[in-house]
């Protein structure tokens, strides 16, 4: 009786939905979301849907697989326009023809409703209990052997203790911000973080939530090109949820979706007005000849306005995110990751290809070695525990946010919902 | 009269838990100018949460992970108790009240880092620590804030903060104050321009490996802090259950309302700024109003109390 | 609750605190040992602040002064281990045995 | 055995339990929490003692203050979340034989003092005493603790922040020249491990 109280509720909440965009696809997926049937998860353990649309590169289908599992029971996968193998196991295709950009308008729109339809009605079986969640498509097991000795592994000689799971302890490194040498944690964010640009995988070491060295994996996956005005629109969206203004951003997504001048003017002053600009600091993300973040969410609110888009000269050789984005707090470098255009993104998130050994956890470590107790210090013995970025062993692709070892333990523990 | 009051606390936690869910559902909805969502739809949500798996994530501290949300909502509780709903209605009498919500304020700082810190994964962390920089400064304002109020009662106690209302709120004293004091609200029931624990460019922050009934009871307990901190607002600054006409519990519960929606919308309305501008912020600029305030208020009554 | 039973709890939280403060070699652990043993004293001096003193204020005001050396201690506390491991990187207090010399 | 001494005897269990286990969990961060536990039932104790104040306000301010070794846990700690299990003493059995000799010596005396017994009157504005204590007749001891502070919090910063008056603190000291952009005026700090000779007696 009440559990089949409790699943009729369920279904009138709206559907919640862990996006991972593929090529040319970004734009039309955030979209979908405007209509307030459906809500975008922030995280794939917030979502009950993994909508996978658009093609993908053959490197994302293990993050992909990851990214599935990590989501909770009940889970289901629709997989729109995506060319991704058997990755998915047998989860269910969505096949409307081809891309939106050779329709038609009209075509595209009806298609996306019909999207919208499924996904809702996806939800409503899973609710309901019709739909079976779908198994883990990965073995449930540790990325590295316990190696401790003793029972609790912690073995080893002194007080360094062992390597459980492979994991040494973290070591410090230097600090960019004030020389305070902690412990550097190294990560790969990405490719289907839903603050990056999908597709882009960064192998970044922080310090606290200083960036301290930034490093591309995989470059965003190519976007559609389209008109100016509702892709400065949907960009302004993204800036906006990183502002923590979810409301006007979802107002400037409607707005992309169906432009007037009137909202368009009124949303401008609500921006203005809740200080969006203001709390950006001057200078922050400053590129030659393309002026500050301030400065492009200037441009962009001008763009959406329906003023053409200020012309910037080239970027200069040397500009890259690996050089970008060091030195900035997390908050600050997502705002300025999102404030870039597609074109210009991808010139400065190119993949270097030389040999780098230096961004290497391990040889940081080596450094510090001396110190008394072997540097040891462990600014986040949380970090090693779930992390093992830190040694050559432990890197593993990270899914979308770095949680990836859990999943394949939360069955083991508590799967027992 | 103590057992009146803490029937009267657990009607005003949930009514006042209704309006907040309401709130926080359909405000948002207005300003960003979708269609209306229904009022089933937090209840909807919440059935949904409760059905979703438990998700576990490698090593947690699965003791603090479990105990945090019962913390948050425990000192949402605490908080209203000790906040009178009309003329002797409180439902723990004492004598320091501010000092008890100061305490509390302190311990929620205490829980959002326990519910980061045990997930044992890195952006609850960041969240975690990013948070703990920020609300720890913005207590210190709120509690020269709060002895600005306590100054004209001569008392620590929120009864006699009320009764020192009388001639003229607070609001009137302190107006800074009063918006000082809603920033905290911000802090501590974790929204908008200061939620700095759980927001979108950490993909959740704190709550981003959280799923199911602890991500439910996580969200129930703000919206309770979210009530409380109302309600110490317009204890404190609005003159609590004084009012003509109405009886004074009555009085209570509007004037708690109108704090609440206030939040609501400045949560909704004002842009967060990055955690380091932030702290500059607060420790160069609103510390000193806090202490500039305090400072008005102390002249005042020496000149003309 | 007697005013022997008060004082028993304080002694204990004494007793454990010396043993933390003399056994961890950790700076931080260090102090939390300290904070152990003034947490004692704090307690001893209200129970006999309430049970033999007829509750004159200055016995209120002594705790108020365990507070503040509290708060000093903490805050000296951690700046000299900033101090320290911003020099040798050093947290345990084994690596400071040039102080001896 | 009423209500009170029941409460009592469990809020002293939980502030003895929680302050040994400080000391023998393997989680540093966990560490500061018990402690904090510790402070919190001492706190309510003192609270039942009729100092509302005293017990109320050492619940806030330790609450502060285990936040913030909480952090430093987390940033100075190896191992915070006592997943590498690892034992950090030194002269442990010293310590047990001391904090033993510590707990029983002070028993011994409290079991064998007489003490005099004028309780506080439960109607006594404690709270209003203390005010008028602190901002009347030991005014002088208030602020003089109220300027050590000042003086702590002043102390801390540069303390801990790098940029010191004679260089940057990682880097040495180096004394200021007798003219601007000079040589350093006095002795030379050591080479590499610079800032050493502080410490000779």
């Amino acid at each position: 009786m009440a559990v089949s109280a409790l699943r009729k509720w369920a279904g009138e909440a709206p559907a919640p939905i862990f996006v991972a965009a593929g090529e040319e696809m970004r734009d039309r997926v955030e979209l979908l979301f405007n209509d307030g049937r459906l809500v975008r998860a922030a995280s794939p353990r917030h979502a009950a849907i993994f909508l996978i649309a658009g093609r993908m590169r053959l490197e994302d289908r293990e993050d992909l697989r990851r990214l599935h599992d990590q989501m909770p029971h009940p889970r289901v996968t629709l997989l729109w326009e995506a060319e991704v193998g058997e990755a998915l196991g047998e989860a269910e295709r969505f096949t409307g023809s081809t891309l939106a950009s050779d329709k038609d308008a009209g075509e595209a729109r009806r298609l996306d409703e019909a999207v919208r339809d499924r996904l809702e009605g996806l939800w409503q079986e899973l609710a309901s209990g019709e739909r079976p969640s779908e198994p883990d498509l990965l073995h449930d097991e540790p990325p590295n052997p316990w190696e401790g000795i003793g029972p609790h592994g912690q073995g080893g000689k002194g007080m360094m203790g062992g390597t459980p799971y492979g994991r040494p302890m973290a070591m410090t490194s230097d600090d960019l911000r004030d020389g305070l040498a902690l412990d550097p944690y190294t990560a790969r964010f990405g490719p289907f973080l839903p603050v990056f640009p999908p597709g882009l995988l960064l192998e970044m070491t922080l310090q606290g939530d200083v960036i301290q060295l930034a490093k591309v994996l995989r470059a965003p996956l190519r976007q559609a090109a389209s008109d100016h005005a509702p892709e400065a629109l949907l960009r302004l969206a993204r800036l906006l949820d990183l502002l923590g203004l979810p409301a006007l951003s979802q107002r400037a997504r409607l707005a992309a979706g169906d432009r007037s001048s009137s909202t368009l003017e009124k949303l401008g002053r609500t921006i203005r007005w809740s200080g969006a600009t203001l709390a950006i600091p001057p200078g922050l993300g400053a590129l030659e000849g393309h002026a500050d973040l301030r400065t492009r969410l200037n441009d962009l609110l001008a763009i959406a306005g329906g003023s053409s888009p200020a012309t910037r000269p080239e970027l200069p050789e040397s500009a890259h995110l690996s050089s970008l984005l060091p030195g900035l707090e997390w908050s600050e470098a997502m705002l300025v990751l999102n404030s870039f255009d597609d074109k210009t993104l991808s010139m400065l998130a190119m993949v270097m290809n030389e040999p780098d050994e230096e961004s290497d956890g391990h040889d940081h470590d080596g450094d510090h070695m001396h110190h008394d107790h072997g540097g040891h210090h462990d600014h986040g013995g949380s970090h090693n525990d779930h992390g093992g970025h830190q040694g050559e062993g432990g890197h593993e692709d990270q899914g979308d946010h770095s949680s990836h070892q859990s999943h394949e333990h939360h069955n083991r523990h508590g799967g027992h919902a | 009269m103590e057992l009146i009051a803490a029937l009267l606390l657990l009607l005003f936690l949930s009514v006042g838990f209704a309006g907040a869910a309401l709130a926080d559902g359909m405000l948002p909805a207005l300003i960003s100018g979708q269609a209306r969502p229904s009022w089933r739809r937090p209840i909807a949500e919440a059935a949904r949460l409760l059905q979703t798996q438990p998700i576990r994530t490698e090593a947690p501290d699965a003791l603090l992970w479990f105990l945090a949300p019962a913390l948050y909502l425990a000192l949402a509780i605490i908080g209203l108790a000790v906040i009178p709903f009309g003329p002797g209605l409180v439902t723990i009498p004492s004598e320091v009240g501010i000092v008890v919500w100061g305490s509390c304020e302190a311990l929620t700082i205490v829980a959002v880092f326990m519910f980061g810190w045990s997930a044992n994964a890195p952006l609850p962390l960041i969240g975690a620590y990013r948070y703990v920089a920020i609300a720890l400064p913005a207590m210190l304002i709120s509690m020269f804030v709060l002895i600005g109020a306590a100054l004209p009662a001569e008392s620590l106690g929120f009864t006699e903060i009320v009764e020192a209302q009388r001639t003229v709120w607070n609001v009137v004293r302190q107006p800074a104050g009063l918006i000082l004091f809603l920033m905290l609200g911000l802090a501590i029931s974790l929204r908008g321009p200061f939620d700095y624990a759980d927001p979108a460019d950490l993909a959740g922050g704190t709550t981003a490996d959280v799923s199911g009934p602890a991500l439910l009871a996580w969200k129930i307990a703000r919206l309770a802090m979210l009530v409380s901190v109302s309600a110490v607002t317009a204890t404190a600054f609005l003159g609590g259950y004084l009012g003509p006409i109405l009886p004074g519990f009555v009085w209570f519960l509007l004037k708690t309302a109108l704090v609440l929606v206030v939040l609501v919308a400045a949560g909704n309305l004002f842009a967060r700024v990055p955690p380091a501008r932030m702290m500059g912020v607060i420790w160069t600029m609103l510390l000193p109003l806090s202490f500039l305030m305090l400072l008005a208020v102390g002249l005042e009554l020496l000149l003309w109390g | 609750m007697t005013l022997a039973s008060v004082l028993i709890v304080a002694a204990a939280l004494i007793g454990i605190g010396l043993y933390g403060a003399l056994s961890q070699q950790s700076f931080v652990m260090l102090m939390m040992g300290l904070e152990l043993m003034l947490n004692g004293g704090l307690l001893a001096v209200i129970g006999l602040w309430a049970n033999t003193m007829g509750g004159a204020p200055e016995g209120q005001l002594l705790a108020i002064i365990i507070m503040a050396v509290m708060a000093v201690d903490m805050a000296i506390g951690f700046a000299l281990v900033t101090a320290v491991y911003r020099k040798r990187q050093a947290d345990v207090t084994e690596s400071l045995t040039t102080m001896k010399h | 055995m009423g209500l009170t001494d029941l409460l009592f005897f469990a809020l002293s269990a939980v502030a003895i339990v929680s302050g040994w286990r400080v000391f023998a969990t393997d989680s540093m961060v966990r560490a500061s929490f018990l402690l904090l536990l510790s402070f919190v039932a001492v706190g309510l104790i003192i609270v039942m003692l009729a100092a509302p104040y005293i017990g109320v306000a050492t619940i806030f301010m330790m609450t502060v203050e285990m936040m913030v070794m909480a952090l430093f846990m987390v940033m100075f700690m190896m191992n915070p979340a006592g997943l590498n299990p690892m034992m950090m003493v030194h002269q442990h059995r010293f310590s047990i034989v001391a904090g033993v000799l510590a707990f029983a010596g002070l028993t011994v005396a409290i079991l064998f003092t007489s003490f005099p017994g004028i309780p506080v009157d439960p109607a006594a504005p404690v709270v209003h005493d203390l005010g008028i204590e602190l901002l009347g007749p030991s005014m002088l001891i208030f602020e003089t603790a109220g300027v050590t502070l000042l003086a702590t919090m002043i102390g801390s910063v540069i303390l801990s922040s790098r940029s010191g008056r004679f260089g940057l603190a990682d880097q040495g000291s180096r004394p200021p020249g007798l003219e601007p952009d000079g040589e350093p005026a006095g002795r030379q700090p050591e080479q590499g491990g610079g800032g050493h000779h502080h410490h000779h007696h």
